[in-house]
């Protein structure tokens, strides 16, 4: 959206809550400014997720702070959603965004991209799947898979907590094996999914397995993989989310709990195809990252 | 339990249940009558001119200036709001914001009867929101308030409204607020 | 900053004239084809200014699914891809419609079960698009043959339901479709039904308009609500939230909401009488006791057979339901008048439009209802079956 | 006694070009100006799988749809849609009516004294003619098949012409035609077949032309009257 579009007209600034003025005002618009969005201006401006409604400490709301800051134009971004922990965030997102169904989100993503390329020839509409790993590795992994298959140029994020946590912790394709939880109530018996290596496998130009304990490093992969997506083809990132509600963390817990991940099930994945890997070094010359 | 509405507290808060629709193109609807959009003009005129509380709320499609059209229908509603003395309380967006709202200073479309009886609001005004929003909101408000809703509407109208008026665009809307002042006038208020 | 040029609406992409819906189908001359109910969609498509189709195949829809493709490579219609499966497919191009596009896709049977959550989603999220069902029946066992059984499981999907007799009413149906699905008060996707086999691929005479000619595109910021593109405000905006776990507001919202989209389908009625020029089509003699309520293939059964029972003297009229959602209730009532006994002629084992038709008319008028005949599987339908049993009737009034 | 509309009922074998016969048909009727529908049965896309076809032509507008239970024509495409019941209905001649005719591709007599009795006392006029060889004898291939049998079907009609059947045949090789996967391959090996479309067309007529007079004659001689009405033109 132009940020024209975002503009109170004056006659009812005077009505407005202060948080829409801010919006309009004091966010990080692309258009708003010269140097790159990122991590740092978040002290500062007003935020595009306003409140959530997750658990207190939820590092879910965290790596969404982390990934809303980073995307490269937000005023073009579409982010596609699921059902899950997720899906109680995006009423605060000041995008358009979707929650459409259950695991059918890269195929709703699909679409949405199809179309936006067709609609608009001359304007780059980035298109972001936001999904838990319940939505991408078990009941929508056909058409996330597929998605990577067909090439589409859109990106996906999977917030992986490694259980269901929406509906009360049970057992994922995530979930680590001998792990219980409900519905697993003597352990997991088979290996948590290498969703990130699937992905490669699956045709994404860049694959990246990751916890979000350091807000730079999220911020980099996202806006690296935003980018390839709208030139080169599908990208996908894995990052690890912890329930600290199902795993018994206090809310000050998460962080800890991602860093000790950080050399064990996350431990730095990166796969980036030469065609990506060419593209990126582009980019770091047009100052783009 | 809430004020009864208009409609009574209803269950089925649809007037499609009673087999009202839409007006057809140059008509608009007082309750379940198809009447002439100037019949219609002077009797919106009278209830917000003589209610309690009367208020405004636009929606999103005239709160941002986002076309050309929206710029200058912003112009003719905060002429409306005077001519009507109505205070404007914005919809400016469609979220079920968490963990409320402030009914003070805004309208939501998930729960609008909380800005309707934080206020009391009898009648009210509903234009610039997108129709989908309006009618889910007109429905809740027909259920559980008794305030008197009225859907100025761009394109086909809103049933679930008391009184609503369809293909209201700038010339559309400056027309009512010439009767507006008429009725105002007649009735010396 | 980069132009923002949106195809819908300012490209004529395939050079034919812009005309209003009533033009293309009232007003411009037609001549004759002679073609299958797959080839008449891809004519009709070509006259929609389609924004966007995805496909998979499945028998017996897989040809106009392959049609809207060529179309597609011809430049009429402005994306299209093979998804991975029917649930993908709603899914996908539930996306493309949240995007501004006029889409359209096609199914039958097995996969319209397959996709079926999507279809409550589409209503809900008030997207017009149009699905176009050629109906085979489900499994299990397997089957391939003519028969409506899935219609049932659409019902109460919150979709407009359109029921096509033959080749030329699928032509003339799936353009009002678009049109009437579109209307902002109205707003929810539609479904255009056809007897697989029986009209699909069943190859008779058609009238058309020419093909230089196409409706003016679809205008996503005329719609009830906006379209995911980021381009118009609120800046903040989901669809569809969330509601559950708002405490509050959870119950009214969702109870307003789906009122609201069974509203949105009554709306279409008016629309509906101009368009398809009636809820029902009556054929026959007025002043007929007995009657037969069919759509699609058992209305032509129907009227098949009316011809017949006509030669022996026994005076009938079928009562042809074209649209389903919403159900012509007053207009069937209407053409009841003075009939002692109505048959609901049907492709399925269940009898769903003989549950709508006693449903809806119970406590309203004196009419039997006479639930059948019915084929199911696959079976034909010849008219000498009609005949039998209405001749049952007959007799039994005689007290032969 | 001629009809007002009759119903032809065409049972063969996937890769036959049944379907083809009777769109063709249907097509040619309709030229003639008569009302013509025809439509397929099939089921899994298979070649030598059974497949049906059905054509409906009459002076009056035709409402039904479907399966022919009781057709006045029957045309056997292939042996094995009797022998080895590949057809929908069993025996091949189910609900055949009086004073009609069946068309049999065969080269042996595949009736049995039974068979024979129930359609003489019918009054059903049988021809048993091996079409695929006299195909491959006017044509050249045995793809020409289907083009004899529509011959023979219109010759012992007798009501539409040949330049109607000329019309209905290059309507569906020189037109973009919608066929199924299968049906398509097909078309593009008759097309190699013939190296040049103009040849496949001409010896598609030949062959129906020349199947047209055989059954035309054969009709007088064995006494098979007009049975549908002149195209009310």
């Amino acid at each position: 959206m132009s940020i024209d579009k975002y503009k109170i007209n004056p006659e009812f600034r005077d009505i407005m809550p202060q948080e829409i003025i801010d919006l309009e005002e004091k966010a990080t618009w692309a258009q708003n400014q010269d140097k790159l969005r990122g991590i740092k201006e978040l002290p500062e401006t007003k935020e595009i997720l306003e409140e959530h409604s997750l658990c207190a400490g939820c590092p879910e709301a965290m790596a969404l702070r982390y990934v809303l800051s980073s995307l490269p134009n937000p005023e073009d971004t579409i982010i596609v959603n699921s059902t899950g922990c997720t899906s109680l965030m995006f009423p605060h997102i000041a995008l358009h965004t979707v929650h459409s169904l259950f695991g059918n989100q890269n195929a709703v993503a699909s679409g949405i991209k199809r179309v936006l390329e067709w609609r608009f020839p001359d304007t780059v509409k980035d298109v972001v799947v936001l999904a838990g790993d319940g939505a991408t590795v078990d009941i929508g992994l056909d058409y996330t898979l597929q998605s990577f298959f067909r090439q589409e140029k859109i990106t996906t994020l999977c917030f992986d907590n490694e259980v269901y946590a929406n509906t009360g912790g049970q057992e994922s394709g995530a979930t680590a094996k001998g792990q219980v939880f409900k519905m697993a109530p003597t352990g997991k018996k088979f290996e948590k999914v290498p969703m990130w290596e699937l992905a490669t496998t699956s045709g994404c130009h860049y694959s990246v397995n990751m916890t979000a304990s350091a807000p730079k490093a999220v911020a980099k992969a996202v806006r690296e993989a935003i980018l390839i997506a709208r030139e080169i083809g599908p990208t996908f990132i894995n990052i690890y989310t912890p329930c600290i509600l199902e795993i018994g963390l206090s809310a000050n817990e998460g962080l800890g709990e991602m860093k000790d991940q950080d050399k064990d099930r996350f431990k730095s994945y990166k796969h980036v195809s030469p065609e990506a890997e060419a593209f990126l070094a582009k980019c770091k010359e047009e100052g783009l990252l | 339990m809430a004020n009864q509405g208009p409609a009574y507290y209803s269950p089925y808060p649809a007037a499609t249940y009673d087999g009202v629709i839409t007006p057809p193109e140059g008509k608009a609807l007082l309750l379940e009558e198809v009447v002439d959009e100037e019949i219609a003009m002077r009797e919106i005129a009278r209830v917000m001119l003589t209610s309690e509380n009367p208020t405004i709320f636009p929606g999103p499609q005239v709160l941002y200036g986002w076309n050309e059209e929206a710029k200058k229908k912003a112009k003719v509603i905060k002429e409306m709001s005077e001519v009507l003395g109505a205070q404007m309380i914005p919809m400016y967006d469609y979220r079920p914001k968490y963990p409320k709202i402030d009914p003070e200073v805004e309208i939501n479309p998930n729960h609008p009867n909380l800005t309707i009886w934080n206020n009391n609001i009898k009648a009210a005004i509903f234009i610039g929101v997108h129709c989908h929003y309006a009618n889910v909101a007109l429905k809740i408000v027909r259920a559980e308030t008794d305030c008197y809703t009225v859907a100025i509407c761009g394109l086909s109208g809103h049933e679930d409204a008391m009184a609503t008026l369809r293909d209201q665009h700038t010339h559309e809307l400056e027309k009512f607020i010439k009767i507006a002042k008429e009725v105002k006038a007649e009735l010396g208020v | 900053m980069s132009k923002r040029s949106d195809m819908t609406k300012t490209h004529n992409w395939s050079g034919q004239k812009l005309v209003s819906t009533d033009h293309l189908l009232f007003e411009a001359p037609r001549t004759k084809h002679f073609m299958t109910g797959s080839e008449v969609l891809k004519e009709a498509v070509k006259r929609c200014t389609v924004d966007a189709s995805v496909s998979y195949p499945i028998t017996p829809q897989s040809e106009a699914a392959h049609l809207i493709g060529e179309l597609w490579a011809e430049g009429y219609v402005g994306t299209y891809f093979r998804g991975e499966n029917e649930f993908g497919v709603m899914s996908e191009v539930a996306g493309c419609a949240m995007a501004g596009a006029r889409t359209i896709t096609t199914t039958s049977g097995p996969g319209t079960l397959r996709a079926m959550e999507n279809f409550a989603m589409w209503s809900g999220t008030r997207a017009p698009m149009q699905l176009v069902l050629m109906a085979r029946g489900i499994n299990s066992p397997l089957t391939i043959q003519p028969d409506n059984l899935e219609v049932q499981y659409l019902l109460e999907t919150g979709m407009m339901i359109w029921y096509a007799e033959n080749v030329q009413e699928l032509f003339d149906m799936s353009i009002a479709a678009f049109t009437v699905s579109e209307k902002p008060d109205v707003h929810v996707p539609i479904v255009t039904v056809v007897d697989g086999f029986f009209v699909s691929h069943t190859r008779e005479a058609v009238m058309l308009p020419e093909d230089d000619i196409a409706l003016h595109p679809y205008d996503p910021y005329a719609a009830p609500l906006p379209p995911i593109d980021s381009e118009m405000p609120p800046g903040r905006f989901l669809r569809d939230p969330f509601v559950m776990k708002s405490n509050y507001i959870s119950y009214a919202t969702h109870a307003s909401w789906q009122w609201e989209v069974r509203s949105a389908v009554e709306r279409s009625r008016p629309y509906a009488e101009h368009y398809l020029k009636g809820l029902v089509h009556t054929s026959g003699s007025e002043d007929a006791e007995i009657a037969f309520i069919a759509c699609g293939t058992a209305a032509n059964q129907a009227k098949e057979a009316q011809r017949e029972l006509n030669k022996m003297g026994v005076k009938t009229k079928v009562i042809k339901l074209r649209t389903i959602r919403p159900f012509p209730e007053k207009e069937l009532l209407a053409a009841l008048e003075g009939v002692k006994h109505a048959f609901v002629p049907e492709f399925n084992v269940v009898g769903w439009l003989s549950n709508e038709v006693k449903h809806t008319l119970y406590g309203k008028c004196d009419t039997e209802i006479v639930c059948g005949p019915r084929v199911a599987g696959g079976m034909s339908m010849p008219a000498e079956a009609i005949i039998q049993e209405v001749m049952e009737i007959v007799n039994a009034g005689k007290g032969a | 006694m001629a009809k007002e509309s009759i119903k032809v009922r065409l049972p063969g074998l996937g890769g036959q070009g049944a379907v083809t016969a009777a769109h063709i048909a249907a097509t040619a009727a309709d030229t003639e100006g008569y009302y013509a529908v025809s439509n397929p049965f099939f089921g899994a896309e298979k070649r030598m799988a059974p497949s049906e076809s059905y054509v409906r032509i009459g002076t009056v507008p035709i409402y039904d749809r479907g399966e022919v239970i009781y057709p006045d024509i029957v045309m056997i495409f292939h042996p094995q849609v009797i022998t080895m019941g590949k057809s929908y209905t069993m025996p091949f001649y189910a609900g055949v009516k009086e004073n009609g005719l069946v068309i049999i591709n065969s080269d042996t007599d595949l009736l049995s004294e039974t068979d024979k009795k129930i359609l003489d006392n019918l009054n059903v006029k049988v021809l048993t003619k091996d079409f695929t060889q006299f195909a491959i004898e006017q044509a050249g291939t045995e793809l020409a098949t289907n083009m004899a049998m529509l011959g023979a079907l219109f010759g012992a009609l007798g009501t539409v012409s040949k330049p109607a059947i000329e019309e209905g045949i290059k309507d569906r090789f020189l037109k973009k035609y919608t066929a199924s996967g299968g049906t398509a391959t097909l078309d593009s090996v008759i097309e190699k077949k013939f190296k040049k479309k103009q040849e496949l067309i001409q010896k598609n007529l030949d062959t129906a032309s020349a199947a047209f007079d055989l059954t035309a004659a054969w009709a007088k001689e064995v006494g098979f009257e007009q049975i549908l009405e002149a195209p009310k033109k």
